[in-house]
Formats: C-alpha cells, structure tokens, sequence
C-alpha cells in the first residue's frame, strides 16, 4: 500500500483521554510544532476542575483541540475533522462533536469492559455498529507504547504513561509536522529525568513509525504554511500574553510593578509567568487572600509602583471593598479578570462572560472605572497595556476582563513593533500647587487638571509635599474629609465625569461592514471575537450582509458607538452570558439590542452564529 | 540627621477624638518620639484602617493613608515591597487590627515585613458607639451583648507570638516614657513590630485598664520587662516571676524563692515559648500583667529578601526591556 | 405681658448643637411626646461621623429635625420654621434653612469670641445685623442651666450638660406638649444616677418655667393632635421597625432567626435592638467581619433557621461571595443594607440609594436575586416580611434596601392588625423525592416545583434525607456536581427564571394618578416616598397633574409596570444617586425615563420635586 | 446507640483525588471512627471550603456542605448556634484554613464553638496545582515562587494556641490509628477542636513529611505526647524532652538527665504555656516532632451560652409572640 499525500487548507484535531493522560501536553506540543511549521492556529484546551479525576470517568476527561491551516482563522474550530480518544469515556465525552465522516484514532486497548462501564457504555462502541458514521482507526496504543518502550529501564507501569507520546508521533506523521524539532524538544524537557526521557523519545518514534508503515492510513495530509505578514512570531496564550503586558506596561511607565494576587483557575498562570520575570522590575506578592492581595497592589500603586491584581470568580467578588478604595483616593490598580463560568464556585476551568455587570456596578455608592476587555489571546498583551495607562494616567482602578477560554487558548502573535509602543507618563507632582492666605504654599492632592479631571499626585518620599487622604469624602482641591452636603455632589460627578470623559482618550469603535449596507450588526465584546468573525465570515459567504463591531473598550464606551448603533436596523449581541452588554446598550441607547446568549462554559461555534442570524433574517 | 522638633510632625488639622481620649496621649509620644528618630517626614507613612484609633494619621504632618477596616496591613504590605526605603507604620483598634483585620495582622508579622503597628487596644468598638470587641473580656455588656458576651478575648501577645511575631511589645496610654520606649525599640527592629497599647476609651469603655494602669495601683499590678533584669514588681518589690512547669512562668512572692530562681528577661530567646508563657501571665488587665518588649528577635525580612531575589536575578540575566522580554519567547520569522 | 396662644396646623423645629450637646437625645423625647400627644409626624436627625467631633466646629454640629403636624404628613419638612443653636457653629451650618422669619433660639452665652471663631465667624452674627431676617431669641441658657441645678449638688461642668433639657423645656412650654410625661420620662431614664437625674429635671423644669415667665414671647402655640385612623400607635424609627419585622419574620415562619452581623453605621441598631430580643427565638451573632457574618446567617439558614445579616457601604461589597454562594446553593438568606453615602467609607452617616446595582448587579457570574426596598420608617417592618417572605419560599437569598434617612427618622406607625400577618410556610421535605434504578429511594435536592422552580430542602437532622450540596455547579435533579455544558446552561437558565416567576406572587404596582389622566409619571423607590408623594400633593396643589408609582420590588418588577409605564408620556425617577432605577427601567422597557438626581447625602425636598416638574414641564 | 459499620458512612459518589494521595487514608479513619462514636448519619454535617481537602463532605454519607474558600468556619458557625443537636465537622486544607481562612480560623477556636476541624496540611496548594501555602517552609521552590519562598510558615499549632484554641491536636496520614485516637478525643471535647493532620499530597509535594512519618523514620522522630507519661522518644527510647529555662522546653538525651527531669505531658493544663512551648520544639517536620493532643481544656461552649441566655431569657419573659413584641412599645391609642 502506498499512502497518497493530500494537501489540506485546515484541519481540527482534538486530543482526548484521561486527566493523567497528558492530553493538554500533548496538544501544546502538536500546537508548536504547528506554529513552527507555520501555520495559523488556534487552540481550546478543555479540562476538569480536579487535578486528577477518577479515572475512566466522564468527569475525568481531559480534552485539547487545535485548529491549523494554511490561511488565517480565527477560532479554534467548530467540529473537529480528527478524534484521538485515549479510552472509552474520551470517547463517550467527545463523539458527538466529531464532524460526519471524521477520522477517528482510538486506543483499542482501554476498551476493556470495566473502563466501557465505567465510561456508562452498556456495549462496545467500537463493536456495535455506533460508531459507522465515522473513519475510525483502532490501535492498541498501550500494547504499541509497551512495547516500543521495553529496552528503556522503565517499569511498564510507567513505560505505559508514554503513549500520549506515541498518538503525538503519530498525529505527527499523519499531518506532516517537524519531525526532529519535536525530539529536541523532548530531550530538553527531560533532560534530568533519563527513563522518563527514553520512553518519551520511544514512544513518539514508535507512534511516527506506526503511521509510516502500519498500513492503515491510506494517506497522509500536508497542511502548508500560511501566508503570514512579514515578522517574528510566537505562539501564545492569553495568560502569557497577559504576563507580558504587564511587563511592558511597566517598562513602558517606568513604574516597578507590584502583583498581589491571590492563585485562582483559571488567573493563576499570570502569576506563575510574572514570578519568574524578576529581573524586568516585577515583584509578585502572593497574598493571604484576594483582599490583601488588591490592597497590597494599592499600597504599592500609592508608593508610586503599578499595582496591579489578577483573579476570576469568587475572587472578584472580594476585590469590591478595595476597588471602592481606589475609586475614593484616585489611585492606579490594574485588576486583571480572568472569568470564569459562576455563580459561587461554578465551573472553574470554563470560560464565560459573565463578570461585565459586576465590573460594572459591583461597589457600594456612585463608583465608576473603566472596564477594558481583550479579545483573542495575543490581544492580551495590547488590552493590559491600554487597561494600565488609562489607570496611571487617570489615577483610577481598571479592570480588564480576560476568560478562561482566551487564558489558556492559544494563537499566533506578530510580536509587536517597539517603537510603535507608547510610552505612559505618570505625571508625579513634585512641587506645591496652593497657595495659601497667608501666602505660604501647599500641596493640595485633589486639584484637578481642568479638562481631564485628573487630580494631582505626589509620591511619599517627594519633600514638602506631605498630605494625607482616605476613604473619607472629601473636599475637591484640598482632600481635607468634608461632609459638606454640595462638596459630596460635586465630587459625585467629578468621580463620574472623569470617566466618562475618558471617551475623548480612546479610539473608535470599527466597523467592519465591507459594503457599507449590512442591515445587521454584530456588537461583541471579549473573547467572542473568533467566534463572530468567523460567523460573519460563513454569513458573507452565503452572500448574507452583517456588520461587526467588537468593542476593546466597555466602560466608557467609544464616542462613535451610538451613530455606528444607530444606523442598524437590528443589533444582535452574541455573549457567554444572559445579555450582560445588551443592558448597557439598552440602557444608553435606547436601542432594543437584542442579547444572543450561549452558557455553557465554552465560546460559541461560527456556526452558531451563522444560524442564529440565518434564522433571524428568515423570521423577521 | 535632619533636625525636627515635635510641632514639625502635627499636622494642620484639629484633633477629632472626645475629649479625654487615650489617643491624644498616644498621638503626644509619637510626636514627640519622631524628632529623636531623625528621620524625614517625607519618608513616613503612617497607615490605618478604620476606627477612632484609624484617624491617627491625619494629626501626622508626614504622607498618610486613611484606609478602610482592617485592611491597612495589607496595604502596608504592598507599599514595603515595593518602597523600602520608606518609614511605615500602621495605626489600628483592636476591632480593626483583631477582628476584621486578624488575618492581615498574623500575616504581616508572619511574613515579618517591615512595618510597625500600633495597636490601640481600648477592648471595646469606639467608632461605631460601643459594641463588644475581640478583646473585650468574658461577660462584658455592650451595645451588642446587653446580657454579657460569652467568649473569651484574644490576648494580641499571646496571639502575635504564636502568629511568628518577631517584635512583640505591650504598653499603655498612661505612661509616656515608656510608650516612646517601646516605638523606639520597634523602630530599631528590622521587621514587622506589634506594640500593643492600652488605650483608655472614656466614652465606651472607661476605666478598663484603670486597675493596672493608674498611679496607685501601677506598681502592684504591671510587671515591667526590661532586659537583662529578674523579673520583680509589687510597690515593695516584693513578688516575682520564676518557671513553672505547669504554667511556664508564674508569680511568686519573693521571699518563697531564691534570687537566681526569679526569671531573667531576655527579649532576644530565639524561641518564643518563654515570652508565650509572660503574655499568658495574666488573664485581662485586672491583675499583675507585663508591659514590655517580649520579643526582639532577628529574622529574614520579607521585603529585603525579596530584594534580593530581584537584584540576583539582575545580576543574572541584567535588567530587562520589552525586547529581551519579547526574544525570550520562542518565535520563527515570516520574510 | 399675656402670652397669646396660638393654633398651628403644623410646626418644624430643629435642634442644632455640638456633638456633645445631646441634640438627638432632646429632638428625640421632643418627638416621642408629640407622638403621644398625637400628633402625625417625621423626623430627620443629621450627624457626623466622629463620637464627639471638635467641640464648637463646624463638622461637629449635631442637628436634629422634628416636623409636628395636625395632619398626615410625609417628610420632616423642607426647612425648619423654628431653629435652635446652641453653638455659634450649629448657628452657621443651619441658619440657611431656616425659614425667611423663622423663630431662632440661641445659646447667646455660647456666643464668646473664641466659639465664633471656631466656628468660622469673623463678626457676631447676634449684632451684625446679619439675621435681620429671623425673629431671633437670645437665651443665656448656660448661665440659666447653672442657675437652676445649683442645689443639685452637680458640679459645674456637669451641670452644664444639662442646658439640652433647658432647652427641652423651653421648646415644650412653647409649643404645649405635655410637661409630666417627660417628666416621668426623665425619672425612669436616669434612675440610676441621682445627680444626673436631679439636674436634668432642674434644667426641664427650668426652662419651661422660662418660657412661661421670662416675657420674650408674645406667643405660644398648639398644633392639635392629627386625625389618625384608629388603632393604636407608636413613633418608630427605620432600624427598630425593621428590627421588628426580623422578629416578626422569625415568628411568622415559626423559624429561628440568626442575625449574623458585624457593626456599621448606620446599621448597627438592628443589631443593638435585635440582640435584646432572646425570648422572640433570636440569636444575634457579632461575628470578626461581614464576610462570616453572612457565612454564619447562610449556616443557619442551612440548618432551618432564618439567617439575617445587616450591613451598610463597605459591609454591603464584602458579602458579594456569600450570596453567590446562597444563589448556587438555594438557600434562604435576608440581606439588609441601609445604605449610606459612599463610594469606599464616604459619608457614614449620610443617606444614599446608591447600592440598587450593587445588589443587583454585585456578584460574578450569573446570579440574580431578589431586591425589596422600603419607602418610609415604619414601612421597614411590612418590607422585612415581605423579604423574608419571598426568600423562605423561593430558597433565595433577598437583599432589602433601606437607608440612612429611614433607618434613624420616625414617625407614627399604626401597629398592624395580626389577624392579616400571612404566616410563611418553609415547606421543608420530609421524605424520598426520588426513585432510583433500582427501586431503592433517595432524596434529591434539586428536584424543583415545575411552576415556581422552587427546590426542596431537607433539614439536618432529618433520618434517610442525607445529601451534599456545594457551590459548584450540580445536576438540576440530583444536585451532584456537574460539567456538563447542557446542565449548566439549564442552571443558569432556571436560578434566572426563579427569581423572574416571583413576579406572580408580588403585588401590583399602585399608581397614584387620581384623575388618572396625568401625562407625567413619578416613578420612585425606597426613602424618597415622603418626598415624592409631599411634592406630587404641592404640585396638585397648583393644579398640575402627575402621577406617583412608588416601588417595593425592584427585582423582579412588578408584572403589571411595564403597563403603568407605557401610559405615560413622560416617566421621571426622582433618586438620591446618579440615575440607578433610571437605569434600569431603560434597559427592560427601552423608556426614555429620565433620571431626576440628587447626591448631597440628604433626602430630597418636596419643593425640589415640585420644581424638578414645573420646570420639566415649562422646558417640554 | 446505633449500630453502623463503615460502609454506611461511605457516600455513592466515586473518589476523586489523585491516586496515592494521603485525604484517601484520612477519609478511611473518619469513616472507620463513625460507627464507633455511635451517632447518627444524619445528626453529623461535614462542612469544608475549597481545595482538595474540602472535596471531603462529597464522600460522607451524611448531610454536608462544600462551601467556599476559607469560609467553613463561619458557615459552620451559624449552624453549630442555631442547630446544637448537630456534630459538626469541618474538613479544611492549609491553605484554605491559614490563608484565606485564617481570621475565621483563630475566631472560630477563641469561641470555643462546638466543631470539630480537620486540617488536612500538606504544606501546598493542591487544587490550584501547587503555588506555596501558608505551611511551606522557608525556601521553598513552586510555581509561584520559583526562586523560592522568603517568608516564614506558620506552625498551626502555635498560632492555634496563641488563638485560644482549647483543643489543639496532631496526627498524620500514615498512622490510621493515631489518627483515630486525635478524632476520638476531639469528639469528646465541648467546644472548638484543630486537629493538624500532616497529609500527603504525591503529586505537588511528595514527601513532605516523609523524614519524620516514614515507618523507618518514625521512631526517632515522632514525639508520641501522651497524657501521664513522660515524654521519650527515639528508636531506643534514648530521648526526651525536659524544661529549659531559654526555650520553654527541648529534646535532651535520656542519658544526660534525671528520670524525674523528664516532662510528663499533660494536655489539661489550664495554662497553654507548656503545650506553646512543646509546639515549637520542631521549627519543621524535619526533626523530631510532637503528635498528639497538645491542648484539651474545658471552658464556656460558646452555642450553649447563648443557648443559656435564651433560656434565661424565656424564663424571665416567657416566650415571645408578636403580640408580645409590638405590646412592649410605648404606645398612644386613637379610638
Ligand atoms: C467593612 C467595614 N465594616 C464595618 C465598619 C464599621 N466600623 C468602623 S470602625 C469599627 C470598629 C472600630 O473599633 P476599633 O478598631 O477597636 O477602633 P476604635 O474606634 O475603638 O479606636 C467598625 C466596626 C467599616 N467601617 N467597614
Ligand atoms: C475566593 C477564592 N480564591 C481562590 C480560590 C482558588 N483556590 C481553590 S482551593 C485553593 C487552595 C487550596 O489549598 P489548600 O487549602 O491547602 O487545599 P489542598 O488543595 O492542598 O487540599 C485556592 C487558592 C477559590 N476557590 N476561591
Ligand atoms: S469613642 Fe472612645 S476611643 Fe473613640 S475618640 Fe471617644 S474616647 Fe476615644
Ligand atoms: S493534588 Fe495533592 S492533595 Fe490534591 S488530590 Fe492530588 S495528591 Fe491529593
Ligand atoms: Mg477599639
Ligand atoms: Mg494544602
């Protein structure tokens, strides 16, 4: 048998098998050798919450899928063209989404009766006629890794933990990736633990071996390379992407940075990158909990580093008191939200978008800050940069909305032009700023630049300029605490004001309306970027005008928004939540948005989208 | 060495606490004690929460922060780690540094970062009008216990070395010298200091120290630890403190024991079971109780080491910009 | 000199002092008698934050406002006709309210060079002319207050504390209220300290003989007791009315209350009342912060009792987590925030309705919950049931929101009739709810009432019923952890429509448009009731129509207001906060309400009402 | 009494930590205890927060709750006021209980309220895979600290005592029995109880206790305390410990002291200087270490005394109904 190579243009692979199988390494490798290779790509690791679920089980079903292609894509892919279930419950979790007539990889040996059963199959799928709509390739993937592995020193006990690396050789062979970059990367990874390291490397040539000569595969698939804008690229997920921004925000200001943080899934991988980036003028500071945590941002933010905080779910939540500090001394704070799907504990490895209202409105009194979300994983790295200066330059916390999905996706990044970065000026007094009657000077912490409402700031340390403030209200000018009835008014809206006026600060929103007549717009926010893109795509190509506009920007909202709103017949709001931004919108614009929602942990499919709006134009 | 005088670190603000207040004496000491410091203004910052004790830093003509309940140490926290050079201490209540704020509290002298807290203890809710406190005895009636709380307090020493507590002190609001001693002693201290100070409320709580701390009955009833001296109190110098192998240390009178049996303080043991076993002499303010220094000892400060950490890794790898940042990642160029 | 006497049909007074001129004390017994007199009335008492703030200072001025009247009223008045300033400082912050020839009452011995200076006054406001407007009345009442305890065997400095009963008793000779009762009163309160009681008396007695003999009145008047309905009455303020209400609560479901708590102006004295209360099946609990007092309240609440927590500002933002938790958990939980001005400490003792969003907006994830408001002191106790009501049933926390303005102000309240209090079922199971595969039974918890979604809930305790619940997501049913997409798409979906379907068992709205052909509608919640329903009867008065909905359920809105709404050409949301209601109202009824907004930390005045719409209607 | 066997206690549901992890064998000695305390499944709540640990309530087959981090106590707290009929437990990791948890931690043992806490300490984060806690030790290399920790753990025990915990206890994973006997006691005891149960987690810090609580290793040490017997320990029982005037108490060679030297435990003493001191005998589980009860005194329940002064309270008043309530207002009648 000769096997035939085809080219594709794109292909889906979703790896899945037990939480000990090692299904999230093996996809990131696959995803790298990929990005390489250099193709597009896009990633979606889905996980449990626990560390290792029982194993066999539904519950415990570990899942990674990438997406490559020789063109740009924007999502991780709707259904997957390849299937690599490690046993019976991968399966089980997993077959549903494999598209029609989708290659299908099994590891025959772990369909023994007690992991059928224990994956809740009452007969072998792989012998009861269920599986026919689909190509499906039984290897005995155990039985292969064991052997391949025997002259290793390994107990088989261990030896058989290689046979993620044997389905990576294999998918490997079968899509065509660098071969020899793969080993490398093996024999660095492990590079001190020897009998780990040569079941690995046995592993994963048996695997490209198997696909080579088993005959089972009538032929093999080359996905080329796509054709991407001149410059270096790295392959990145949102978390890094995110730990890099903070870094750059804070050489870009000059400022030390200050993480205090509190770990929490899906945020805790910030921390995990920032920690180990000391020598970039970062300190992380693990705190007790997520309010020291915040507090101690703020106290740095006051001593003039960049506080910043990262968190999701609950964590959120008891950030609030401290936020309304902030908001009260009109300090920078950077609080980095990676959502994750709530209420209380929820589903704390999957995405959703829910925490907009929060950030929004989740403090006691009349305290607004702006809200800033990213939309794709590199993006991150742009969203943090853009979130701090708005925080250091108007002296007021920012929150930045990340999830789940964007943290531990992955893409592509054209890593950015430097000389294109901005450099953030924080704008310290150093000098008096009152006069006094009897003609002495002062400083006096809350005067404010006229236009911006930006109060002055001097740090501790700066001579003469000593001054106290708090949580108190207090007078405008001189942040003596007042109770006058007016002074609380006015600073009620100066509070307000200031933000509000940040509007002037930030670009428009921007349509992408290739012929300028859609009747349709797509408003979007976050991480459903792919998504909508990609559904507006399919809707383009069925000749189906819709506009999109994805907003960077949440609070305030970009000036344009309201005429770009305006000129729509119908504005659909696709979210990972109940209709969160369509109440903004309804509410500032009067305009009867209507909220598109999808929760269940995971982003929307293009086609999804596609749908929605193919049924909307048909019923309207 | 700069030279200051008291008038040098009041600020403009009037004085808002009732009339009578232990706080007053309390603010008068820290006045007084910053001239002899020789430190700058500019270089401190006093911290507080919440509470009448919290208002502390607006009477400071130095930087100031007036937070919110319980969570100045946290905020002192990230200030320390990031601005060593600053002079930071924490002004708190019992309710904000004991109830609300415990947490924070035992992880700051855990992490034994270098701030000095000023604990104004006045067993008793000030700012909120007289509710019972985490250190207000077993039986107290208050606004919130009309029939008599019915747990037991805290003793902040006992829970501040048993928190890891390096710097451990107690005082009281009746006694200047020995206040300015104590935040003399803890200024010294590298590391997180807990001063305890017995603070009279008059509205809420008058009188709750007044059985150890006035004149009358100071001599009897406060045993002053000082040093390198046996423990001996009582106006006659007549009682004392020796080991116990049941209680640790107990009280005994003098003329039931050998001079070298009576305990010799020493702040600087290594171990803290000793000082735990002083803090446990006394039950609540209402018999013979130490004042003092319990503890001094020297540790890894938190936000040093972790200057170290960040200096080595500079030595190391140098100091980074966005681009050695960027070309750490592995990347592959598109012509 | 004859003293005429004259019939008022209404008076309002404010006492003006230091903090330590026991002001609230004096207004309060003022009030207490005229409520026993019978007449309807409302008061405002206005404080600061600080114990004893610096005597003579302006941010020391302690103020308390009594509106009597022979007729039903709404509010404490808009300015006072009769002030009384003990203090050159109490002088300055009132005298702008005061009526153009309003009676003024002065402590003229307090009058010395040092207090006008403190006070801010470069001149003598008593001789410079510069209250020309008022009809003022300068008292030694220091020197009278010596004069007359002399014997008392008080020492000076003590004795002069007293003059607040000098003035006590000046007020009440001038506006005829009965003299024993508060003398009676006196006795009882100072029983236990004789002198204190000898010189207090003395004072009273002192002054009022004062006002009979002394010749500087040419007048004394009665405001007759106003036409109640019958029944039987007692003056009440917000925080004892809602204290009751818990009580009532408790009795009403036949379940022990737990009030978890940490104390917070100006919420504490539901704790302080609550916490005498052991033989109504109450337990107070002062927990270490806000977050165990809600965690506390919520295990009660688990074990079958009534968890009740109250807070304000800061303490509000801290139990965000917990209520996640009690909405994941379906557990019954009352929360009452009597909001306060903020952001972060802001103004403790100011009033605010600045928490609407916070509560329902305040938590990550999906997770709504019920909100209630009450709109006037006496009404806290009709709200707490209602409250309490809805979150037993629904096994759902509810938060209530009262304010500062209602938590200290009183007026009369006619106690209900207990034959009409509905008592509350909680409906706890009992038995198996579920069969199992193999016959067997079992208990579900999440097994759900199909029309009103609610949850069956099995006590500890209860033999066979043994089940575990958690803030992860859980199979609807079962209630066993789940990560199933669907699932939690359906959990979501159904906590959601829980909390809507209330809207079948709520009141109507009640609209207030007697012509019922207004063009303009007044939509209202919480405090600002007297306000509103005072300004729409002044406009009446002028023949304008408008109308007045007042709302008790905030979420869900009552099911007929989207109706009510519709059918006005202009809705108007009178609020002390930047437009929250207005807010929402936009955003579900896409209505053009505007947002009337006030944010001095005071109650709005009728005649800002009243002004707010003549101008509406002028400009329109 | 009923009869139970261990089986009963199990819940349905499938066990989900990682193979080889220490919660498997602890989770083994409660539901071998249950049947022999002889209470009921359905009067027993197990109430924990999040973390590995805190899956415990899912695997007991009797009413419990998984509530949220570091909130057990509190939640627990609430309940064990209102619902005195009730045992309660709650299962705990160190991160949850001393991070996050820790203010509840110290109030919840100061209150001395009927629960029985379990903290299952392995000196890491587990569910959030592996970021330092409170209990690593100085230096330690994780995720979140990669060049290693610079601050000080905490020893539950001493912090536990310096709270005013009236029960404090020890164990670990490897010792069913021992741990058995610390249960047994902490459910005999009318108040709050910490049991420490030095748990280990194979998959972020394996071997972490493995120096002292390794069969082999065990007896040299572990510090078996014992009430009435004198403290010796070592393969040949060849040590114990002794009072000492610097350190409280120490580890000394049975050869170089007097039998009569030799501390006989107590854990009645009233004074918890003693136990304080016996806690910091090891400054890690990597020398000898003390297990067992350190602290078991009797002192006010904090739910019985209110319980108490409700009763009281309805004696004197009778028990209230709303007609009651409103008819003890002052009231005014309009007829
Ligand atoms: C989050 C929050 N909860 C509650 C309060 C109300 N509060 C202010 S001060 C205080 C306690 C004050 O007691 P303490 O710390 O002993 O200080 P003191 O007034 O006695 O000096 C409380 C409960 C608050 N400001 N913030
Ligand atoms: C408010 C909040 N913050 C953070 C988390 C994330 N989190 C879950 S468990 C945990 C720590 C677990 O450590 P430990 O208590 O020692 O339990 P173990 O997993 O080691 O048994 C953290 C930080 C959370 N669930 N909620
Ligand atoms: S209430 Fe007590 S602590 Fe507060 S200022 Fe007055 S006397 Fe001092
Ligand atoms: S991560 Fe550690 S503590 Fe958690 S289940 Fe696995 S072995 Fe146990
Ligand atoms: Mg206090
Ligand atoms: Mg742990």
């Amino acid at each position: 048998m000769t096997i035939k190579h085809e080219a594709l243009d794109r292909v889906v692979i979703r790896f899945a098998g037990d939480s000990g199988d090692g299904m999230q390494l093996t996809g990131d490798r696959f995803t790298e050798s990929s990005a390489l290779f250099g193709n597009d790509l896009s990633t979606f690791p889905n996980f449990p919450a626990e560390i290792r679920a029982p194993a066999g089980t539904i519950a415990g079903v570990s899942a990674f899928q990438v997406h490559i292609s020789d063109h740009d894509i924007l999502t991780p892919g709707d259904s997957p063209n390849v299937l690599v279930a490690m046993n019976p419950a991968a399966l089980k979790a997993n077959i549903s989404d494999l598209e029609q007539g989708g290659i299908l990889i099994v590891n025959s040996d772990s369909f023994d009766d007690r992991s059928l059963s224990k994956a809740g199959y009452e007969t072998n799928p792989l012998t009861d006629d269920s599986l026919k709509r689909y190509s499906v390739y039984e290897i005995p993937m155990t039985s292969l890794t064991l052997e391949a592995t025997k002259d290793t020193g390994a107990k088989p006990r261990d030896a058989e933990r290689s046979k993620n690396f044997f389905a990576l050789g294999l998918i490997s062979w079968m899509y065509n990736r660098p071969y020899d970059e793969t080993i490398n990367w093996i024999n660095k990874k492990y590079e001190n633990r020897e009998t780990v390291l040569q079941s690995n490397l046995a592993a994963y040539k048996a695997g490209h071996a198997f696909g080579e000569t088993a005959e089972l595969f009538a032929s093999n698939y080359t996905v080329a390379p796509a054709h991407f804008e001149k410059g270096t690229y790295t392959n990145i997920t949102g978390n890094h992407a995110t730990a890099l921004g903070v870094v750059a925000a804070g050489l870009l200001s000059g400022m030390q940075v200050l993480l205090g943080t509190y770990p929490i899934t899906p945020a805790s991988d910030i921390l995990h990158e920032l920690s180990k980036l000391k020598n970039f003028n970062v300190k992380t500071f693990q705190a007790e909990d997520e309010i020291a945590g915040v507090g101690a941002a703020l106290g740095a933010s006051y001593g003039g580093a960049l506080g910043v905080t990262t968190t999701s779910g609950p964590g959120v939540d008891l950030k609030s008191e401290t936020l309304g500090l902030a908001i009260s001394l009109e300090l920078p704070l950077l609080l980095i939200d990676v959502q994750r799907a709530g209420p209380s504990t929820g589903l704390p490895t999957k995405t959703e978008q829910s925490d907009l209202l929060l950030a929004m409105y989740g403090r006691h009194g009349e305290a607004p800050l702006p809200v800033v979300a990213a939309s794709t994983p590199s993006d991150c790295f742009e969203a943090v940069i853009e979130a701090a200066r708005i925080a250091i330059k108007y002296r007021t916390p920012v929150i930045l909305l990340t999830d789940g999905y964007l943290a531990n996706g992955a893409e592509p990044w054209l890593l950015p032009d430097l000389t294109k970065l901005q450099p953030i000026e924080p704008n310290f007094s150093k000098e008096f700023n009152h006069e006094n009657k009897d003609g002495s000077k002062s400083f006096y912490p809350y005067i404010r630049d006229p236009k911006t409402l930006i109060r002055q700031m001097a740090l501790p340390g700066t001579p003469g300029l000593e001054h106290r403030i708090g949580g108190l209200e207090k007078s405008n000018e001189s942040g003596a605490v007042s109770y006058d009835p007016l002074n609380h008014e006015l600073m009620v809206s100066l509070r307000a004001h200031k933000i509000e006026g940040i509007q002037d600060d930030i670009s428009d929103a921007v349509v992408d309306d290739p012929t300028s007549d859609a009747k349709i717009l797509l408003l979007g926010w976050g991480s459903t970027y792919g998504s909508i893109a990609a559904g507006v795509r399919r809707l383009r190509a069925r000749d189906k005008k819709v506009a999109h506009v994805h907003l960077r920007h949440l609070n305030p909202f970009p000036k344009n928004l309201e005429t770009i709103l305006k000129k729509y017949e119908t504005v659909i709001v696709p979210e990972i939540n109940l209709g969160q931004l369509s109440k903004l919108i309804r509410s500032k614009y009067l305009i009867d948005a209507k909220s598109f929602s999808k929760v269940q942990g995971v982003p929307f499919k293009a086609v999804e989208i596609e749908k929605y709006v193919l049924n909307f134009v048909e019923e309207n | 060495m700069t030279v200051t005088t008291r008038k040098d670190w009041a600020s403009d603000q009037e004085v808002r606490w009732c009339p009578g207040c232990g706080d007053y004496s309390i603010l008068a000491a820290v006045q007084l004690l910053m001239p002899e410091l020789g430190v700058e203004r500019e270089n401190t910052v006093f911290i507080s929460g919440i509470g009448c004790a919290a208002r502390f830093p607006y009477y400071m003509n130095t930087y100031g922060v007036h937070s919110i309940h319980g969570r100045a140490p946290a905020f002192a926290t990230g200030l320390a780690l990031t601005r060593p050079d600053l002079d930071i201490w924490v002004v708190t209540g019992d309710g904000d540094s004991l109830s609300i704020g415990g947490n924070h509290l035992i992880h700051a002298l855990r992490r034994n970062i270098n701030i000095k807290i000023l604990m104004f203890n006045n067993q008793i809710y000030g700012l909120t009008k007289g509710q019972y406190s985490p250190t207000s005895e077993y039986g107290k009636v208050t606004k919130s216990t009309p029939f008599g709380s019915v747990l037991s307090p805290f003793n902040p020493i006992s829970l501040a070395l048993g928190a890891e507590g390096t710097f451990v002190a107690r005082t009281h609001d009746m006694d200047r010298n020995h206040m300015m001693e104590m935040m003399r002693r803890a200024h010294l201290h590298k590391g997180a200091s807990l001063i305890e100070i017995y603070q009279n409320c008059n509205v809420f709580n008058d009188g709750a120290f007044s059985e150890i701390t006035s004149k009358d009955k100071r001599a009897d009833n406060l045993i002053n630890l000082v040093d390198g001296e046996p423990i001996i109190f009582g106006a006659n110098s007549d009682k004392c403190v020796v080991l116990d192998a049941e209680q640790g240390v107990r009280v005994a009178d003098r003329s039931s024991v050998t001079e070298d049996e009576i305990l010799i303080h020493n702040s600087k043991r290594q171990k803290p079971a000793i000082a735990f076993a002083l803090s446990k002499l006394a039950s609540g303010p209402h018999e013979p109780t130490p004042i003092g220094v319990f503890r001094d000892v020297e540790q890894h400060e938190y936000s040093e080491s972790l200057q170290h950490q960040t200096e080595d890794a500079l030595n190391k790898k140098g100091s980074g910009t966005i681009a050695n940042l960027l070309s750490s990642l592995p990347t592959w160029t598109v012509n």
